[in-house]
């Protein structure tokens, strides 16, 4: 029986790759003088995780959705509405706005879910144009056009925060337990399910997946996390309206997700820094800033179409020190390829 | 082999360019700077290029004629495409970068407002040309305004309509954004509190085209005047497909149509439209008038509205420099608000009782396919 | 009590009749094999088995319970597994993840337990690996070196294998072949017939579509024969060689062709 | 019936034919091949600013900047059909349309720098030259240009429904639309008839950027934005695959905005045709005319 003296360090190589990354994005920040670019890391951390939300459906379970920004408004809206209005505790509005957003999911998939490929995208498109039209109209209860202004700043435990450092922690902790939580689900039968229906939705449902089931799931699930970000957003920017949710917004999660790359947890990461990244380095040519981003988006689709990290799924463990629960499998054990 | 090279070359590139291109450049002694954020893409373009143009000329002016107490000053442009995500991120930029003083920016009250908290927090001061939103300036201390509010120029308006023109039956036709909403809410509140009957309000989303069935509706409704708070595309629009109905009310709108364009897109259709102006391109006084000139001499067209009030914005900014010099953010507040006697092209600015100026309106009207001043 | 019931089962696509009244069973511990030339109705009749094409009339009775209307993931749960005419295997999964889903209805591992996994997942996870190991063991060296290989890498008759086991692990009560030797060299097809009793051995039912007669007379206990959608012939192997209608099934269409 | 409903009536189908006559650009395009091209508004705004410079610069005619439009959307859907899916004929969806989303976004760009960002309208004295008659129905005042829309939609419908139904570019189209590796393999050069199809359905774009442009006598970079995705919904309500189902959905969403303008609603318009748009997918996954068997996942 393996003591756990020795298995502890044993867990620290084989996880060292993700450990040294976490370590580097908790520890630098604090010495970045320029608080421009520790903002823009924040914006990365809230476009990862709905890129990541918009990978569970798209890269996942294979449901092209197009107006993945709808969810990311009603986490905005609903969180503001149940801190200002409610006068809810911010972790709890969070948690509120994520499972308001995940109702949505449901209440889109389960009508919907029916419907193959183009026409489940269609809808999507619809729902963002549909809640854009509402946010903008609804005056008594969204304000329209005028949006909500002074949400309160985020608040754990009465520890309001208040420096750009606090935020970045506060999405840092937000994206860590997004893959963490992502890592877990797809490592098991759930994921397994999910991953099952992208490759061949008939054979999975012979092979006993209640694959309409586990869509709702992976629809709830994606509108939930992106929610999140939306809760994130309102209480970062403390000023939300309707402008900022449009069409557009869900094509630039679309891009994010196509450029980095789906059906893993680390290329949705990489596409929402590349597509914060380059407008942000190439401001100064102001207005042909814009025919960068669309160029770059049509080279790569051209030349990588799955993306920078797309295609494959990524194990960051050094299997060499895997101090994973014994091995059970000696019979293909000794098959196995080393390494 | 190929698509790799691409694409591994693509990227590499990119982060060169990029990082090339965001390296703080290198901080030239005692330089000063002004931030400019302003949508020079996307659907408010036309708007962020008018910003642009003014603002570079009050500066490159200022520069010739020696900088502010001998200090050159360098305007810095950011595109902000009116999105609420971009404005936040370029006040970081802004805020970061110690040589920048103050900013002027941004066009719509919605990259405006979420852009607030950055610049005041870093005590730098915020002067936008066009922000209506009734409570920006009370987000924070550094938040200075040039237009005047509609909670100003909407009962302004109300009353024209009202008590000058005695008009009981009004309609009102808004652009649904957020300043459209604003203009007609206070138009609309008094004028019913001088007792005059709204028969419709109607709102139309941004970019619309059609508003054939708006007009039918208001034809039956038989309204003595339309106020319509929009800008002159969606404007010339309406009243050209209003002629077409054969539907000719009285038109009253706002501020933002004065430009050319309206002239030249409504022709004979927008004829007698009354409109309160801050800036008026026939107004007699010197600011006004040498405003004018420059930019017509600089730029070869005629300037709006929102030209001169970006004008203006970076006129008061220049002035207040001038008075307290230009090595602490701060004490820039204390410029603007000790203004006194600032002529703009859009009227005196006095931030004395407040960061929301009271802006003295001037009423035109077209007449012959021109803005001339309003005579009863 | 046969173990599954068919029925005066119907299905019509529009006009064309897929299957007329066909009435069949297959009793426990049995080998049906199903033939019968092409456009017989044969996968068909499959469809309307497993739920992915209900009938349009007729009834489907498993271990006495009626299983038609049901959705195809109920049937695959009261334990009726398939394979499918053309291989559908999970192309970017692993040959052993591929093999796992075939078990996986049967945990309880929901998005929460999957969150803060309580050691019941982690048990869970392993009995599976170790009843995949098993069934996988079945296939001696084919398999059992590809375990992390993705599967679209793996050869045709591997692929078959996987969608074999995955069909297996479970442990169906009754497990439908479709056209298993398809596309197999006459020594893999050998070891497909001794799989085949070895599945019969282990407790589970067959019923096979099957083209190749060698096969299906060395392996069946009994033999349905379709044409055009209807039973035309049911019995062991023997009377059904020397069926004159089966014969004229499958000769008389030659010589019907050659008179014209 | 009233005067003003039926004011509100002729509103209604001149707004709809507008709409019908960028679905129609839509259906042709998602017909054929199968994609949904999120430049097609961009190619509307193209063919547009075409016809604006014709009239504008050279000669107030309507034929020859339709001929201008026509050329210009033409090779321009070469481009995207090159660029989108020729290249990508196997990758998923996902990749061609956002192939497509990047070349709107530069070509939204590219007319900023080209026309500038600012409003433009073709001077009145032009204008009036192209011929600008009025009839008089019932108090209603009927314009040229609201017939002109109208008359071009349904009569372009016409001429495809025969190109598609009657002709042999159209059956080797319908036969590529169910499954084009079966009609390469049966001869059909596949990708000259994607580019021709493409072709056509940009061109009808551009035709509809010339007429909808000088009905409204609006021109400016971001014009294909709601009016592309409103087209979008009445091709997705008319059946994605059929042309009279776009023309049909086109008209009847024109509708359905104009009344709801009518009785009470106006800001809310839009609202119901992306409503009507969800409410036909869930209750007629093909649309109202289009195929029913496209829709559901099929067993096999």
């Amino acid at each position: 029986m393996r003591s756990s003296r020795i298995r502890f360090p044993k867990f620290l190589l084989a996880n060292a790759p993700v450990l040294s990354i976490i370590a580097v994005l908790a520890a630098v920040p604090p010495f970045i003088t320029n608080m421009y670019y520790v903002q823009v890391l924040v914006f990365i951390g809230i476009y990862a995780i709905l890129t990541l939300s918009l990978n569970l459906l798209n890269g996942y379970v294979g449901l092209l959705s197009i107006g993945h920004a709808a969810f990311y408004a009603i986490g905005a809206y609903a969180s503001a509405k149940l801190s200002m209005e409610l006068g809810l505790p911010w972790v709890l509005a969070l948690a509120g706005a994520g499972a308001i957003a995940g109702f949505f999911g449901y209440l889109i998939a389960k009508p919907t879910l029916r419907l193959s490929g183009i026409y489940l995208t269609l809808v999507t498109l619809g729902f963002n144009m549909i809640l854009f039209l509402v946010l903008q109209n609804w005056m008594s209860f969204t304000n329209g056009p005028l949006g909500i202004m002074d949400v309160p700043p985020p608040s754990i435990f009465g520890f309001v925060l208040s420096s750009r450092l606090q935020y970045y922690y506060l999405i840092l902790a937000l994206v860590l337990l997004t893959v963490l939580s992502m890592h877990r689900l797809m490592t098991c039968r759930f994921g397994r399910a999910l991953t099952a229906i992208r490759e061949n939705e008939l054979a999975a449902e012979a092979t006993g997946v209640d694959t309409t089931r586990y869509k709702i799931q992976a629809f709830v699930l994606a509108a939930f996390y992106a929610g999140i970000a939306g809760s994130f957003y309102a209480h970062f920017v403390k000023y939300i309206s309707p402008d900022s949710f449009t069409i557009n917004e869900s094509f630039i999660l679309l891009a994010m997700l196509a450029f980095g790359g789906q059906g893993n947890l680390i290329g949705p990461i990489v596409g929402a820094a590349a597509l914060i990244l380059i407008p942000e380095a190439f401001r100064p040519l102001q207005e042909y800033r814009m025919f960068v981003y669309g160029g770059v988006l049509i080279v790569m689709m051209l030349v990588r179409r799955q993306g920078l990290l797309g295609g494959r799924s990524y194990s960051l463990r050094w299997t060499r020190f895997d101090s994973a629960p014994a091995r059970i499998y000696e019979r293909g054990d000794k098959f196995l390829p080393e390494g | 082999m190929i698509k790799k090279m691409a694409v591994t070359g693509m990227m590499v590139g990119l982060i060169l360019a990029g990082g090339i291109a965001g390296l703080e450049p290198a901080l030239a002694a005692g330089e000063v700077k002004i931030g400019l954020s302003a949508p020079l893409t996307g659907d408010w373009a036309e708007y962020g290029n008018d910003f642009k143009r003014a603002v570079s000329m009050v500066i490159d002016k200022v520069n010739k004629e020696g900088g502010i107490n001998g200090k050159k000053l360098e305007l810095v442009i950011a595109d902000s495409r009116g999105d609420a995500k971009e404005s936040v991120l370029i006040a970081e930029k802004f805020v970061a970068d110690p040589a920048i003083i103050a900013q002027v920016g941004d066009f719509s009250s919605s990259s405006t407002m979420a852009a607030a908290p950055v610049y005041e927090q870093a005590k730098m001061v915020q002067i936008s040309p066009t922000a209506s939103h009734q409570d920006w300036t009370k987000k924070g201390e550094f938040m200075f305004r040039v237009v005047a509010t509609q909670g100003y120029e909407g009962p302004y308006n109300a009353r024209w309509a009202v008590n000058d023109l005695k008009k009981k039956k009004i309609a009102t036709i808004y652009i649904n954004n957020d300043w459209g909403v604003d203009a007609n809410k206070y138009f609309v509140g008094e004028a019913r509190r001088l007792g005059a009957e709204i028969v419709a309000e109607e709102a139309f989303t941004p970019g619309e085209k059609d508003f054939n069935a708006v007009i039918s509706k208001l034809k039956r409704l038989e309204p003595d005047l339309v106020y319509m708070p929009t800008f002159y595309a969606d404007f010339t629009a309406i009243l050209n497909q209003a002629e077409r109905a054969r539907f000719k009310p009285t038109v009253l709108a706002n501020s933002s149509l004065f430009s050319v364009k309206t002239l030249e897109m409504g022709g004979r259709a927008v004829e007698g439209t009354m409109i309160p102006v801050n800036y008026f391109g026939s107004d007699p006084r010197p600011a006004a008038q040498n405003f004018t000139k420059e930019y017509k001499a600089l730029y070869g067209t005629d300037p709006n509205q929102f030209a001169a009030l970006a004008y203006d914005a970076a006129g008061v900014l220049v002035a207040a420099l001038k008075a307290v010099g230009t090595d602490s953010r701060a004490r820039v507040r204390e410029g603007l608000i000790g203004l006194k006697g600032y002529e703009g092209a859009t009227g005196p600015i006095s931030y004395a009782e407040g960061r929301d100026p009271a802006k003295l309106l001037v009423r035109i009207m077209i007449k012959n396919g021109q803005w001339v001043l309003y005579k009863p | 009590m046969p173990l599954l019931q068919i029925a005066e089962v119907t299905k019509g696509f529009g006009g064309l009749k897929a299957l007329r009244d066909v009435s069949m069973q297959v009793d426990e511990g049995e080998i049906v094999s199903l033939i019968g030339p092409n456009g017989a109705g044969k996968t068909t009749l499959f469809n309307c088995i497993t739920g992915t094409m209900p009938p349009n009339r007729g009834s489907v009775r498993f271990r006495d319970e009626e299983i038609v209307g049901l959705p195809p993931h109920e049937v695959a749960r009261r334990g009726i597994s398939r394979t499918f005419q053309h291989i559908r295997v999970f192309g970017q999964m692993s040959v052993l993840e591929n093999v796992m889903v075939g078990r996986d209805f049967k945990g309880r591992t929901g998005i929460f337990s999957a969150l803060l996994r309580p050691p019941r997942v982690g048990n869970e996870e392993a009995e599976n690996r170790e009843s995949c190991m098993d069934v996988m063991a079945l296939f001696g060296e084919r398999l059992l070196p590809r375990l992390n290989q993705p599967t679209r890498e793996l050869s045709y008759a591997n692929r078959r294998r996987v969608e074999i086991a995955r069909a297996l692990v479970s442990g169906p009560k009754l497990i439908l072949l479709d056209e298993p030797t398809a596309g197999m060299n006459p020594n893999e097809t050998e070891q497909l017939m001794d799989l085949i009793r070895l599945i019969r051995d282990r407790g589970h039912s067959v019923l096979v579509i099957e083209h190749k007669m060698k096969v299906v007379m060395a392996v069946s206990d009994r033999i349905v024969v379709l044409d055009h959608g209807e039973k035309i012939a049911e019995g062991p192997p023997s009377a059904i060689a020397a069926d004159p209608t089966v014969i004229d099934a499958y000769m008389g269409r030659r010589q019907r062709a050659q008179a014209d | 019936m009233p005067s003003f409903l039926f004011d509100q009536f002729i509103n209604g189908l001149t707004q709809g034919s507008v709409y019908a006559l960028l679905a129609l650009g839509f259906t042709m395009i998602f017909g054929t091949l199968r994609m949904v091209t999120f430049a097609h508004g961009e190619v509307y705004m193209m063919g547009a600013y075409m016809g604006f410079e014709i009239i504008r610069l050279l000669y107030p005619s309507f034929l020859l900047a339709l001929l201008a439009a026509l050329v210009a959307t033409a090779m321009l859907g070469i481009v995207v059909e090159l660029l989108a899916f020729h290249f990508l004929r196997n990758a998923p969806h996902a990749t061609s349309l956002l192939v497509t989303i990047g070349i709107s976004i530069l070509l939204v760009n590219l007319a900023q720098k080209i026309w500038g960002p600012e409003t433009q309208s073709i001077p009145f004295g032009r204008i009036d030259q192209l011929g600008n008659f009025e009839i008089e129905i019932a108090g209603v005042y009927i314009t040229f240009l609201q017939i002109a829309v109208l008359g071009v939609t349904v009569l372009l419908m016409l001429v495809l429904y025969f190109v598609i139904n009657r002709t042999k570019l159209g059956m080797v189209i319908r036969a590529m639309a169910q499954d084009y590796e079966a009609a390469s393999a049966m001869g059909v050069n596949v990708n000259v008839i994607y580019m021709a199809a493409f072709a056509i359905g940009s061109m009808l774009g551009g035709v509809a950027g010339v007429l909808v442009g000088v009905y409204y006598n609006m021109f400016y970079p971001t014009m294909g934005g709601i009016y592309g995705l409103k087209a979008f919904s009445a091709s997705v309500v008319g059946g994605l695959t059929s042309l009279p189902g776009a023309v049909v959905a086109g008209l009847l969403i024109g509708l359905v905005e104009t009344f709801s303008v009518e009785f009470g609603a106006s800001n809310f318009r839009h609202v119901f045709s992306f409503v009507f748009m969800i409410l036909i997918l869930l209750l007629r996954p093909g649309g109202l005319f289009g195929g029913k068997e496209m829709a559901h996942t099929r067993g096999d």
